[in-house]
């Protein structure tokens, strides 16, 4: 691994403050953000953060970075795009439970199992925040929303353990109350050479009422902290994604080390296509004619 | 002026694609110009293929509407093509399955080919090659070359090796030597000029295009009429740098070019109707951000899944509605094959230099159909250029501004990686910087502003663009108007009626947004009469036209069966309007046929066809009928009559005979 | 006559939506009309709210454009609000904190409330209760009922008990006689006729329309301004028996309830652009399979994510052109409240009767403003005509045709779960029994004459719409042209122009496809000179009414910066247009104030404010620009000067003094 | 349970003669649904089968009952709908890879987790087979197909893994050249109350010249023939879906019973909506309206 040069925390600022509701625990994560990519060694140029939409999506816009602030649900797919056309560029996917996991998990899926070289965070607080409080794909059941007044019928996702039955090569979880521990899931997640998630706990105080930071403070070890967990065992990390209830488990799941697809693909090993020249040889040309006669 | 078409017939399998392209290339190598079209039969049982060849010394603009030349690979083919047959034309077959069995025109020559016989020293041999019998038959019969045909099937099998080229060019001699034996040429003395054409489609031209003006990434999820550019792409990849990515879904696809066109790749995609549907969004995000990227829309018959390989031009409005509120977008439709190369490279250009989706409007007739284009068009010193891009910035300028509101509307784009110049590109409306307004901080005057800058961009950018122009007498009578792919067609019929004595030109469009609204409204001022010519039911482009010009057409040619336009057609439809014949929808003797065919074939089995038919007052259904005899197809004999509405169509009842 | 405007200004978490309710209710039961509008004030920090209600004593058709009394619960509020107060009027605000440091009118009574003192009674008092104190204040100055206002917030604390309600009653009497105690009333004398009214959004009239036309499906994701809808409808869902179910996207949302229509049940669902550019493929897809279903597109600003709390109408493209092909779909665009009753019913019957999907467009002003609507609008009783349904079909007649080819192109639909009627709904082209053409079989014929069936039904439906017509004096000089939701605006100002002398009348339109072409263009033809009114950059509904008769409006009021149209302002330009002045798209001196104060907010702080502002020929820039001082916010110092292009809005510099 | 009234499997017969190439493994899945609905006492009238778009989306249009050939990849949305909206019909969705896992994977996967009462029967070819032959989301890592001429890139979906993960109550896998078998499956998915998942191993012939029946019939083996494998058990059943090699397991992989999301709606208690009537009473009616005043 080259050597790591970080610059200060403070060459990611932003120019605007965030317009979250104080105490939000996207505050967290943006902090986290900034950190793991300072801890990481990115430079604010080579990064793109790429988010859907929802409280949580605009980050990028609080970050000195370049950014996309995408389309509700589309953020990994830009992401992608991006990635494939610059591979020096450092990207970052961040948004919303809803954003990824709702309308979204089609790409969130498919890209795991491409293993693209990406750091997902999400910023999972359970409900849809931006439209005022709906039921999230991960809002427990029976809890009470204003898409579900009576309680929830469905059963949440678990995006961990999809993520482990998806491919995902680095697959982690943390939370806003803690965000050193974090910062360093985020920084490691960009380090790693494929797709990364991270699952933040990140409370929305003003339209979940449940899953508060008491409700996490209360509940949550980590998985470093447990004697022998390994996160190169992908049963045992099955087995922990499961866990939810008096013990939820934060840290690093799993992580294995594959081929990712940029270097899978050999139209990439001459480098990232945006500084090949984008006149096509003249006789690679001909040749297309001739097939043609 | 020899003017040859060649029809072949036959079942899915049969190996028609390689026959007529053997025959389009020798004709291509010769210096002759070819254009084919591949249409699925629509009768009787089984899916079968009717593949069209036209063969010209001069350009051929469409299919055309003639048959000099039959291969018939079956009896189907033989039954329902060879009374189409003109005088002067000839029918091949295998004599050892088929047989002429229908009436057909005076002075044409019947081939019947012993196959088997002609063959056999070539044994084993797939069933596949017994057309190719029949294609050195018509060489010889037609007078083309047959030495530049066996140089196009030794390269077709060069892969294969020497034996399989020598066995394929023996067939080919054998059926060539036997017609010479046993038949005289049927009098086509062709003027060779020996000039090589590529014999290529739509989609293959659109990817030469796009990866001459430096497309490096394309983006693609399977959609008929559009796969084709896929797999070219696919094939391609790596020969050209082009990073080819199949995605999950029609969404992801449209956001990941975007991505890799914000990013600084040059970046397409390509889909059909549906696939468009769920690319409107982005395509709205690509022209919020001002991020460049060229989007193709192979149209197909609609509505919903459709017609999927059959022909149309009914996505206007879905292109042109694409996506919510108002921002600039370029939408050009290529009116050829040649047209497509052309229209890829200017797309990526323009998508570049006013920032902004431009969306290529084709259909499944320019982008499958395969015909000899100048090889002159296929260049790979296209001009490249990228508009206002920034290399470098200089912090000493203050923070870069990624939207800065110019005059032009044109802001200098910077792409991620340089130093100084970071900003997020936002959906949501954002300031100069591409800092949100969108929230509650929403500011009505920087709204306005970056509104008005976004879509100035496009005024800007009409001027550029070529205004559409009079094609034909500037005095005609009657002017047929069209866009995209129906331009040679049109041609066509517009070269016919006046021929025949009807004074017409013709008014086409490529660009339709922006459109050049002054342009039209002057040349439409010029017209005497005008005629809309499309391949849909509503006509959308007339709609449009009215919408830019108000301009309505006089009449409307509409066609949405799913078979393409032909001139012969549009002539005689024309000639009816000029003589003030108002337009029937009825269903007529020859359609209550193939509604017959339809019904026989899915609910009353092989056995029998339709046999004659006859029209009868309504007794009971409310409309006059057409009384279908259905007979054994063997016997003849009636085996029950099929009642058809003759102005609905529907079925109404079907009474075997007890 | 009474037109009492009070302006309620705060920060979001100020209760200020309940101030208002109370205050509208009040109204509202006392007889008068209401009208409310809430708009997120454009400037200076912190997330404002600006909300504006309107009470006469006849109906108000918009939100007005008068101010006669403020309460103000912050100091932006009074910054920004208190000069616009018109003589006559008050300003009312808590003492304890604010004070009025800007120039008021003439005539202009203010009103500092000692909160603190007043509530101190209560304590301990939630900081949103101190809005009851001005409210108790507004109620005595305005003459309004206390005693209803007391109901009022009784009715709203019911279900929080006695105490609470005690509390909150207390309070407003306090305000109320404090106000009484030292103020003389402003000469309000109301004729309250008593009859209550409901006050409702534009949302929630769609919703009770739907359920009282036994809608019993409903689908969402969720989507400002469309969410409201969900909202209601999770509420009310079990009391209504209508399965109410937020989907995981929007493609999903229109699938559901395209399955839920074709199954039987009236279905709807709800989105704002972007969700509806997903749901574009589907309702091609009801449009191919026939499946009635009830879509709304409540359209916000845009593009892409746009500004989603702000008002436009630029959806109208893309709804026209939702989906690929030519296939049969209903557009209404509701005038008004009421309206959206009406046309919810309607949107179900029409579904049903053509088998097609109806898509209602709204926008953020219609759906979410609340307003007085007369109670007799909302029945219970309201038709439903559910078409062509079989409830049993005999298998004695024959196969079921579940597209029979009918002179009217309706076929009569079976639902699943009828014995006898088995059929498959293919969105690949099918024949009369749906039995699928699309495939290698393709059969012209059959494809002409069910494309022609589809298509038949949209002449059918025109003919039982009502056609446009025109509103106000025949012989106008100025015909002002609008769409959906500006009905009422347009009206005010057309009155507005009458009263000043500017005789107008208008043309409004409601349903946009099928479209009234022959009536509309009879209609057109009397017109002197016709002005487009619509809030989008492009002329989204001149460019369709163009498409459909050919009539070009002769100006257009394009209003596209996120705030809704006033009369006031219309008729102002009408006026300018009427004596030839050209139109400027230059930032007036007051945008210059809001683009200074956005860059204040992103990029300078809070403690600045901008002060001066003069113009100045271009000095290096390209254009004349707006030179703005920059000020210390408590005092008054210049810090700095900003440089704002007068034809771009570009913020070309910022140079702090040094 | 309710006594099962099997009609005879031709009451299911349809008019129209599948178009599938000659030995497509789409003609045993057609058998198998017949076969299954049969078994399952379903009849024709109150019988929905719902597809989108593929090869094998074509199946409704050769069965004897309602069906909705709908859009690529809506299939389970659109069913849905249907069994929301009249709970009394039986809906059985079938179609492809590409469908389901593709471009459909979204639905898929949150209608696993509402556990709506909906059997899905999935044609799996691992490959497109209507557009004639490009990679699909289970195409195998390597594969060359149209769209991935120098070999597939990414990494195949595991659908019986995903399912387990999502909330499916019922999970299978099939094998075309084993219809009887599959029949089996199909019937007790369709009597399952609840999601059923039914994968099924449907050899295109045409254009997927790796997973052939050969390839198949080498190396499936039932799960019923395993001593002491027991559906019931989720970490078993996980397990299982790993295998893929020489031994690829068929089967039931998993079952359990939990509320559906139609018995958990209150609205649906009264019965099917489409039978509720259509106008509000009008008290209820008359609370709306008084609400607003
Ligand atoms: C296509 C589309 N549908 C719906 C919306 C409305 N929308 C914006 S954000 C959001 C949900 C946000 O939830 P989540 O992603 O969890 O983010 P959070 O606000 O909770 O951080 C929705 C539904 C949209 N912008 N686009
Ligand atoms: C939105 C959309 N995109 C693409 C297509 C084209 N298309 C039709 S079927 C198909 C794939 C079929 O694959 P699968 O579902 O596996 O079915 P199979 O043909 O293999 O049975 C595709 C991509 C379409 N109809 N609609
Ligand atoms: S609504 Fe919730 S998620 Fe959004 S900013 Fe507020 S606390 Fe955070
Ligand atoms: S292409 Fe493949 S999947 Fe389609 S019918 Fe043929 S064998 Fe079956
Ligand atoms: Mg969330
Ligand atoms: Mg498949």
């Amino acid at each position: 691994m080259a050597t790591i040069v970080e610059l200060p925390v403070e060459s990611f600022e932003g120019i605007v403050d965030p317009d979250w509701c104080p105490g939000c625990g996207d505050f967290g994560v943006l902090k986290g953000v900034k950190m793991g990519a300072t801890k990481a060694g990115v430079s604010p140029k080579d990064m793109v953060i790429v988010s859907g939409i929802g409280c949580s999506s605009n980050l990028p816009g609080y970050v000195h970075a370049y950014g996309v602030h995408s389309l509700h649900g589309r953020a990994v797919a830009v992401a992608s795009g991006i990635k494939l056309a610059n591979t020096d560029l450092k990207v970052v996917i961040t948004g919303g439970d809803g954003d990824g996991y709702g309308i979204g998990i089609a790409h969130f899926i498919h890209a795991m199992r491409r293993n693209l070289d990406l750091t997902y965070v999400v910023m999972d607080n359970q409900i849809y925040g931006l439209t005022t409080g709906q039921a999230s794909p991960t809002t427990l059941k029976d809890a009470r929303t204003k898409s579900t007044p009576n309680g929830n019928v469905e059963f949440p996702i678990n995006p961990i353990a999809l993520a482990l039955v998806s491919g995902a090569t680095f697959v982690a979880r943390a939370f806003s109350g803690e965000p050193n521990h974090m910062a360093d899931l985020i920084s490691a997640g960009i380090q790693h050479k494929g797709f990364a998630l991270i699952d933040v706990f990140s409370p929305c105080v003003t339209y979940n009422k449940l899953n508060t930071y008491q409700y996490f403070k209360k509940r949550v070890y980590k998985l470093e902290d447990e004697k022998g967990y390994d996160p190169a065992n992908v049963a045992k990390a099955t087995e922990r994604s499961q866990e939810w209830g008096d013990r939820i488990p934060i840290g690093l799941f799993y992580r294995s080390e594959q081929p990712t697809y940029e270097s899978s693909e050999p139209v990439l090993r001459k480098g990232p296509i945006v500084r090949q020249n984008m006149h096509l040889d003249k006789g690679v040309f001909q040749g297309l004619v001739t097939e043609l006669m | 002026m020899n003017d040859l078409t060649i029809g072949i017939g036959g079942a899915a399998g049969d190996g028609i694609d390689k026959s007529s392209e053997t025959l389009a290339k020798t004709a291509a190598r010769s210096g002759l110009y070819a254009y084919g079209f591949n249409s699925y039969q629509s009768v009787i049982r089984g899916g079968h293929i009717w593949l069209r060849l036209r063969l010209r010394e001069e350009r051929a603009y469409s299919q055309g509407d003639h048959l000099q030349a039959l291969i018939a690979l079956n009896q189907d083919s033989i039954e329902r093509h060879a009374p189409e047959v003109e005088s002067g034309g000839a029918i091949l077959f295998n004599a050892d399955k088929l047989k002429v069995n229908i009436a057909i025109r005076d002075n044409v020559l019947t081939v019947p080919l012993p196959v088997g016989q002609l063959t056999k020293p070539f044994a084993p041999v797939a069933p596949v090659m017994q057309n190719t019998v029949a294609v050195g038959a018509l060489i010889f019969l037609f007078g083309l070359d047959f030495a530049v045909s066996s140089g196009v099937l030794a390269d077709t099998f060069s892969h294969k090796g020497k034996a399989v080229i020598d066995q394929n060019v023996g067939i080919l001699k054998a059926g060539y030597e036997y017609a010479k034996e046993h038949f005289v040429p049927l009098g086509y003395k062709w003027n060779f000029s020996g000039k090589r054409r590529p014999y290529v489609t739509g989609n293959e031209a659109f990817c030469m295009g796009a990866v001459a003006a430096g497309c490096r990434f394309y983006s693609a999820y399977p959609m008929t009429p559009a796969s084709g550019i896929l797999t070219w792409m696919a094939e391609h990849s790596e020969r050209c740098g082009v990073v080819v990515k199949q995605m999950e879904d029609e969404l992801a696809v449209a956001n990941v070019a975007i991505g890799a066109g914000f990013a600084g790749a040059r970046a397409m995609c390509a889909t059909s109707g549906g696939g468009f549907a769920l690319m409107t969004e982005a395509i709205g995000m690509a022209g919020m951000i001002e991020a460049p990227v060229v989007f193709i829309e192979v149209q197909r018959g609609g509505p919903s899944t459709g017609i999927p390989t059959k022909q149309e031009q009914a996505d206007l409005n879905q292109v042109y509605g694409a996506s919510q509120g108002d921002f600039p977008r370029i939408i050009i439709a290529p009116r050829d094959t040649a047209d497509c190369f052309d229209t890829a490279v200017e797309a990526f250009n323009l998508a570049e230099k006013y920032q902004c989706p431009v969306i290529i409007i084709s259909d499944l007739l320019l982008s499958e159909h395969p015909e000899t284009v100048e090889p002159e068009c296929f260049r790979a010193d296209v001009p490249i250029d990228r508009g206002a891009l920034l290399r470098e910035v200089n912090a000493k300028n203050g923070r870069y501004k990624r939207y800065e509101f110019t005059p032009s509307g044109i802001s200098p784009r910077a792409l991620p990686g340089t130093a100084n110049a970071m900003y997020v590109a936002a959906t949501d409306e954002h300031d100069e910087e591409g800092v949100l307004i969108s929230d509650v901080f929403c500011n009505p005057a920087v709204r306005r502003k970056i509104a008005e800058k976004r879509m100035k961009k496009l005024a800007l950018a009409l001027k550029e663009l070529p205004a559409p122009r009079l094609e034909g007498p500037a005095d005609a009578e009657v002017t047929l108007i069209g866009w995209g792919s129906t331009a040679g067609v049109i041609r066509e019929a517009v070269e016919q009626l006046n021929a025949s004595g009807v004074r017409a030109n013709q008014l086409h469009f490529k660009y339709l947004l922006p459109f050049h609204q002054k342009e039209a409204i002057d040349i439409l001022k010029s017209c005497k009469r005008t005629i809309g010519v499309e391949m849909n039911a509503s006509g959308q482009f007339a709609r449009l036209l009215r919408a830019e010009t108000s301009h309505a057409v006089s009449d409307k040619i509409l066609k949405y069966d799913g078979e393409p336009l032909e001139p012969a057609a549009i002539a005689a439809q024309v000639r009816a309007i000029l003589k003030g014949q108002a337009h029937s929808l009825d269903v007529s003797q020859s359609e209550a046929r193939e509604i017959a065919y339809h019904y026989v074939r899915v609910y009353l089995g092989d056995e029998v066809r339709p046999g004659n038919i006859g029209k009868a007052e309504s007794n009971g259904y409310g409309e006059p009928i057409w009384n279908v005899e259905i007979v054994n197809r063997e016997t003849g004999a009636k085996t029950g009559e099929l009642r058809v509405g003759v102005q609905t169509g529907s079925t109404y009842s079907w009474q075997p005979v007890n």
